[in-house]
């Protein structure tokens, strides 16, 4: 735990200083944002698939209900962005709560696609509420005048995604994390233990969602432009990717996860058609080299876990 | 117009089941959900697109060749890539074939492009009118291929030992192990019928999506809904999944909002799944670990 | 303590060598770029040589836009073999954005302020151009042939945007008035893509034939990706129009004319310049295609005599033999090319984006690219409105009017 | 006929048997005791090679079967009938029978067997077309007794086939075994219940911790009461049983 928290502190640091280290280029600022929107998204997913074993495929109906609650308030309703930002969450939270009611029901490959069809069905509707959301032609949000140039929002989403890094961390620690972990581990097991498992199912949903919708509010203000064509289902399995690659129920490998993965189409870019190739190929690797992310590259604890685990399961 | 609407939705959904066919037999047998069925599926319609105008080869002759071809890259592709993740978890397994998904449809847009480009039929098109109805010959030919390839496997399940093999490992791997049954090569053997089936699927929907690196794109998602609303381990629910959806979205598309088509089918098999978390001839699954 | 170290450091070195590969490669495309070149020509140039970029989808579901880069680089390689303009050579970055508005925007910064481009050539996706918008027309730089008709890169001009292909309002205006005209048309049904392309021209031709006096019979829509049309043919033989007009990209096109045919609907059909090529012969078959009407803002290949045809041809069956040189997307993609050049070589030695603007200002009717007639002034960044009217017949599309103009 | 020369093994890097060495000689009933964890199940999992031998030797019929794979081991008629039933739930009575004769070819032999098999069971018979998960417990092992049958087992390995059954049954299962190995099959029985086990054994291992910790005839094992008590738990253990 402490090695985790060390390593937060030393990517924060980093985060902070990263604008000084390119010369404020709005590049790559633009790059880093996005890498820290999508960072908070993982963390959130790794939330519900990672701790709490809920497989999501359409987590990109999330970010895009955050980011179309935040412009539609912004542009319709002319509401502040402090107030934006929360109820980006908050509205996100109860679509998440509103699907979790019947995931509860669903498990493993079932709760895939009822996500997955969820994830295609949100931008479809997105396109087809055209006086709500501009439909296809979008929506243009400007930035908040409090941080209205790229490196100062930089800066707010930064300060953002840690205070979201510290409430996971702290969720997991007390009786949530706990419940979460149980669950995924196994159902009955966990109800015997006195968890009340659709409850939790369905407020894992909502968290995720929340953190997720917060992420949306960003992005549609760093971006500051939205279209249903942002939150297809390649975001999704992109996020997706980003946990597995990192390290399941691994905070900072969801991080390090979310860091590659926008990086390597930044890298490919000039080599066309080679990005999902490569996306797709690291995955590949991953899940058969080091099925735990590479994040276990890092966590020399993990070793020693795993043969606890061993023990316990010759034991049971 | 209703009844046109059926039978439009009849050819659509027959297209789903067929696609949905293969994704089961690996579900039954190895329990694993093959994201990238439709891409291998694909890839094949390539390589017989390949032999047809490349080597100029008569239709069912390229047909045939690339069946063979596929029953090769299927087991290839589950002894490289499946087979070491046998037993990992899930969400693993499931990511594992997304990646193999990103880079067969890479790797198609590489050697191929991405403009689509027109696929024979498999027979000589002509269409039949009925009391206003109309039907190609090749909107039968897919659903009978469909059902035959359905009933095929019904009977290869029930009746040959082989086919109750695969049945026993899917449900216990080790005690399948102690009745001599090679669990390996029967999973391998059921990835390469899978591609053979995805194989067949690709050829007969070409025509009607053409041939381009996403042509699988909406019915492989079409096909997992088929799948799903079917049970996922049932053959005869992928028909009943898949015509159910080809009949409702048209049905939809015709009455209420042909956008909204698919909000539509998801919306349907969310409420199947609440009410029924098995899907409609979906048994449940007891699985010893 | 020590195993932390040895994360914190490993993750430095990963940071640091993300963040300075970038620094380093930003640094020295600097210094290119100052060195030889006199200090008043923009980004982008130096004494041998003017970097063009661009985005591209190149992966994902808009892919097979991805070949207008090759085209784009099969034109600069001809005009550098025929030494280049004004003696410098074009070199042309072409970045995939997997047709997502948020990498549209990164690939926008990367190429303005990383990779420094003189200027960015036809870049796709109405939506993934209206991203980045603000953010262009913020810095100036000068973009030519933005690969949409959608009117909001032409209405109002933009000081630094100059388009090419025919602006879809327009297009739908024209085929308004053609079949009240030609066709006689007293009631319209249309089949439109439900997305920013297709809505666009649903608006204009629906205002359009209001205003004209004619019905629209039917408003069939459907979604990019889908695979099945028989519901909207259904409809739309139902509605009996005169003429049906499609909104479509190519792949939707040709399947919902071959249920149309199916279930014998029969109507004149047009069909959008987007999709004008033999490609849809190869996809719907001959056939069905007999008759079906549209418009062609490029030049046809038809007129083998035409030398600007021949250099076409001969450049493009060398570069990219793979495809069809009859494809309307590679000559569309061909123009954009021309249009681009034909304002640096106006522009001579003095290469900033202000007085490329001006030199492009200077274009009136020039007929010297597959484009009819280009013009721009400070306030019509159309670029051109002509078309020809062209028919499916026998299997290849021939233009069967003079060209047409229509002022906006 | 069946022997095991200091095998090894190990569960990932925890070892399940130390140098284990076991004869069964041909037409026996040989039994293997000891408590839970003492590395019964898995010296029979290491014969039908469902855990890899590590070191040592196995030899069957003066040929070596320590590298083969499970159907190797099935094909030269070792079966093993794992601990718990492990029938197939989704599969009927029926095809768990037939599952069983997966890799024989003599389809008339496969017919009388399973006319056999009815006489032993013959409740089996009656819920033929039923799926094995709708089987009560005793019926579930005696459809597992009668699916290792099918395979026409020279030598049978049994895993624990009193295993949560009443009395009643446990004493007509072990009735059935010691009339299969009249019939000619040798048997290896792992048990948890000594009494019972020694009983019909003709010679027993007793297992402490994957070694072997005494071996000898049956009843010298069934009359030496320091044994039973030190080894086996001590007869209250045996009589709490019951």
């Amino acid at each position: 735990m402490k090695i985790k928290r060390l390593q937060i502190l030393f990517i924060s640091i980093l985060l902070l200083g990263y604008p000084l280290l390119v010369g404020f280029s709005s590049y790559f600022i633009y790059v880093a944002g996005l890498f820290i929107i999508y960072a908070i998204m993982a963390m959130s997913l790794n939330l519900l698939t990672g701790f709490g074993g809920q497989i999501s495929i359409g987590h990109a109906a999330f970010l895009a209900i955050g980011a179309y609650t935040t412009a539609i308030l912004t542009l319709k309703l002319g509401l502040p962005f402090w107030l934006n930002l929360p109820l980006s969450g908050v509205i996100t939270a109860i679509v998440g709560f509103l699907i979790g009611l019947p995931a509860v029901r669903l498990s493993g490959h079932f709760l895939a696609i009822a996500t997955l069809a969820f994830g295609l069905a949100i931008p479809e509707i997105m396109l087809k509420w055209e006086g709500l959301t501009g439909g296809f032609a979008g929506l243009f949000i400007e930035k908040p005048s409090l941080f209205s140039s790229d490196t100062s929002f930089y800066y707010f989403t930064t300060v953002i995604a840690l205070i979201i890094t510290w409430l996971i961390l702290n969720l997991l620690k007390g009786n949530f994390g706990r419940a979460f972990v149980a669950i995924r581990e196994s159902e009955i097991a966990a109800e015997a233990m006195g968890v009340n498992v659709s409850l939790y199912k369905t407020l894992m949903f909502s968290i995720s969602a929340f953190f997720t919708g917060i992420a949306g509010s960003l992005y549609a203000y760093f971006v500051g432009f939205i279209s249903p064509h942002d939150f297809n289902m390649n975001i999704s399995l992109i996020v997706l990717a980003m946990i597995v690659l990192g390290g399941l129920a691994s905070i900072t490998g969801s991080i390090l996860g979310a860091f590659i993965l926008t990086i390597i189409p930044q890298v490919a870019d000039r080599f066309p058609g080679f990005t999902i190739t490569i996306t797709g190929a690291a995955l590949i690797l991953t899940i058969l080299f080091l099925p735990n992310g590479l994040i276990s590259l890092f966590n020399y604890k993990w070793k020693r876990k795993k043969t606890e685990n061993k023990q316990l399961s010759l034991e049971g | 117009m209703a009844g046109q609407i059926i039978i439009g939705g009849l050819a659509a959904g027959s297209l789903y089941a067929l696609a949905a066919l293969g994704l089961i037999l690996i579900f039954k047998t190895s329990d694993i959900v093959n994201f990238a069925q439709g891409e291998m599926a694909m890839l094949i319609t390539f390589i017989s697109f390949t032999f047809l105008t490349v080597t100029k080869l008569p239709y069912f002759v390229s047909f045939l060749l690339s069946l063979v071809i596929a029953f090769i890259f299927g087991m290839a592709v589950e002894r490289i890539f499946m087979r070491p993740v046998q037993k990992a978890p899930i969400l693993n397994q499931i990511i594992l074939t997304f990646g193999l998904y990103m880079v067969f449809r890479g790797v198609a847009g590489i050697i191929w492009g991405y403009t689509p480009v027109g696929f024979p039929e498999a027979l000589p098109n002509k269409h039949f009118n009925y009391v206003g109805i109309t039907i190609t010959i090749n909107q039968i030919f897919i659903f009978v291929v469909t059902t035959i390839l359905m009933l095929g496997f019904y009977l290869f399940f029930k009746h040959t030992k082989i086919g109750l093999a695969m049945r026993a490992s899917s449900q216990n791997i080790a005690t399948a192990k102690l009745m001599g049954i090679g669990v390996s090569s029967v999973f391998t053997r059921t990835w390469g019928i899978s591609a053979i089936l995805g194989g067949i699927a690709g050829i007969l929907i070409a025509p009607v999506t053409f041939l381009d690196p996403n042509m699988m794109g909406e019915v492989g998602i079409k096909a997992f809904a088929a799948a799903i609303l079917g049970g996922f381990t049932s053959l005869p629910g992928a028909i009943v999944g898949g015509l159910l959806i080809g009949v409702f979205e048209g049905l939809i598309a015709g009455y209420v909002s042909s956008e909204l088509k698919s909000v539509f089918v998801f919306a349907l098999i969310i409420l199947v799944l609440y009410v029924k978390p098995t899907g409609i001839l979906g048994e449940k699954i007891t699985k010893k670990v | 303590m020590r195993k932390w170290l040895v994360n914190s450091l490993i993750m430095i070195i990963c940071l640091v060598l993300a963040a300075c590969g970038g620094t380093n490669s930003s640094t020295t495309s600097t210094k290119n770029a100052k060195e030889k070149s006199s200090v008043k020509n923009s980004q982008g140039v130096t004494d041998d040589e003017i970097l063009i970029g661009g985005w591209v989808p190149q992966s994902g579901p808009a892919a097979q836009w991805g070949i207008l880069a090759e085209v784009y680089q099969s034109y600069f390689n001809k005009v550098n073999a025929d030494g280049g303009v004004n003696g410098r050579k074009l070199k042309y970055i072409a970045i995939d954005d997997e047709y997502q508005p948020s990498k549209t925007v990164a690939a926008a910064k990367k190429l303005v302020e990383q990779e420094k481009v003189f200027a960015i050539l036809g870049t796709t996706g109405t939506a993934h151009n209206k991203a980045v918008k603000p953010y262009l027309t913020q810095k100036g730089i000068p973009v030519v042939a933005v690969a949409s008709g959608d009117s909001a890169f032409v209405k109002p001009a933009v000081k630094n945007y100059f388009a090419l292909q025919t602006n879809y309002d327009i297009e739908a205006r024209i085929f308004s008035t053609y079949a009240n005209k030609e066709l006689k048309a007293k009631s319209v049904g249309i089949f439109y893509q439900n997305d920013d392309y297709g809505i666009v021209y649903r608006d204009a031709a629906v205002e359009e034939l209001n205003k004209l006096g004619i019905k629209v019979a039917a408003q069939e829509s459907y979604n990019p990706t889908d695979v099945d049309f028989s519901a909207q043919a259904l409809s739309m033989k139902k509605a009996s129009p005169d003429v049906v007009f499609l909104f479509a990209s190519p792949k939707p096109a040709a399947s919902f004319l071959k249920e149309f045919d199916k279930i014998g609907g029969s109507a004149e059909r047009m069909l959008t310049y987007t999709s004008a090529d033999s490609t849809m012969i190869d996809l719907a078959g001959a056939d069905v295609m007999e008759g079906v009407l549209s418009t062609t803002w490029v030049k046809s290949l038809k007129d083998k005599d035409n030398p600007l045809i021949k250099e076409y041809v001969d450049q493009i069956s060398k570069d990219i033999p793979k495809q069809d040189p009859n494809s309307v997307f590679m000559r569309s993609a061909w123009a954009y090319a021309q249009v681009l050049v034909e304002g640096l070589k106006r522009s001579g030695d003095n290469l900033t984006w202000e007085n490329f603007i001006k030199q492009m200002e200077t274009l009136k009717d020039w007929d010297g690219s597959l484009a009819y007639n280009v013009t721009y002034t400070s306030d019509y960044r159309y670029g051109q409105t002509s078309v020809k009217i062209s028919q499916f017949k026998g299997g290849e599309l021939v233009d069967i009017s003079d060209v047409i103009k229509y002022e906006p | 006929m069946l022997e095991l020369k200091q095998i090894s093994a190990f569960y990932g890097n925890i070892q399940a048997l130390d140098r284990i060495s076991i004869q069964i000689p041909e037409g026996s009933i040989v039994t293997l005791l000891g408590a839970n964890g003492a590395g019964k199940s898995s010296t029979l999992k290491v014969i039908s090679q469902l855990l890899p031998i590590k070191s040592g030797t196995m030899v069957y019929k003066n040929e070596d079967i320590s590298n083969l794979e499970p159907n190797e081991i099935v094909k030269r008629r070792i079966i093993h009938c794992p601990e718990n039933r492990q029938v197939f739930p989704k599969l009927t009575v029926e095809e768990n029978l037939i599952i069983g004769s997966y890799l024989r070819r003599d389809k008339d032999q496969i017919k009388k067997d399973l006319s056999d098999i009815f006489s032993y069971f013959p409740i089996l018979k009656e819920r033929l077309k039923q799926y094995a998960s709708t089987l009560s417990g005793g019926e579930q092992q005696m459809l597992a007794i009668g699916r290792a049958l099918m395979g026409n087992p020279k030598v049978l390995l049994l895993d624990e086939p009193s295993l949560g059954l009443a009395p009643i049954i446990v004493n007509q299962i072990f009735e059935i075994i010691q009339e299969i190995n009249r019939k000619g099959t040798s048997i290896l029985l792992v048990e948890q219940n000594a009494n019972l086990a020694l009983r019909i054994a003709d010679y027993g291992y007793i297992l402490e911790n994957g070694r072997i910790g005494l071996e000898g005839r049956a009843e010298f094992l069934r009359n030496n009461d320091e044994i039973s008590k030190y080894y086996l738990g001590g007869k209250s253990h045996a009589a709490n049983l019951y």
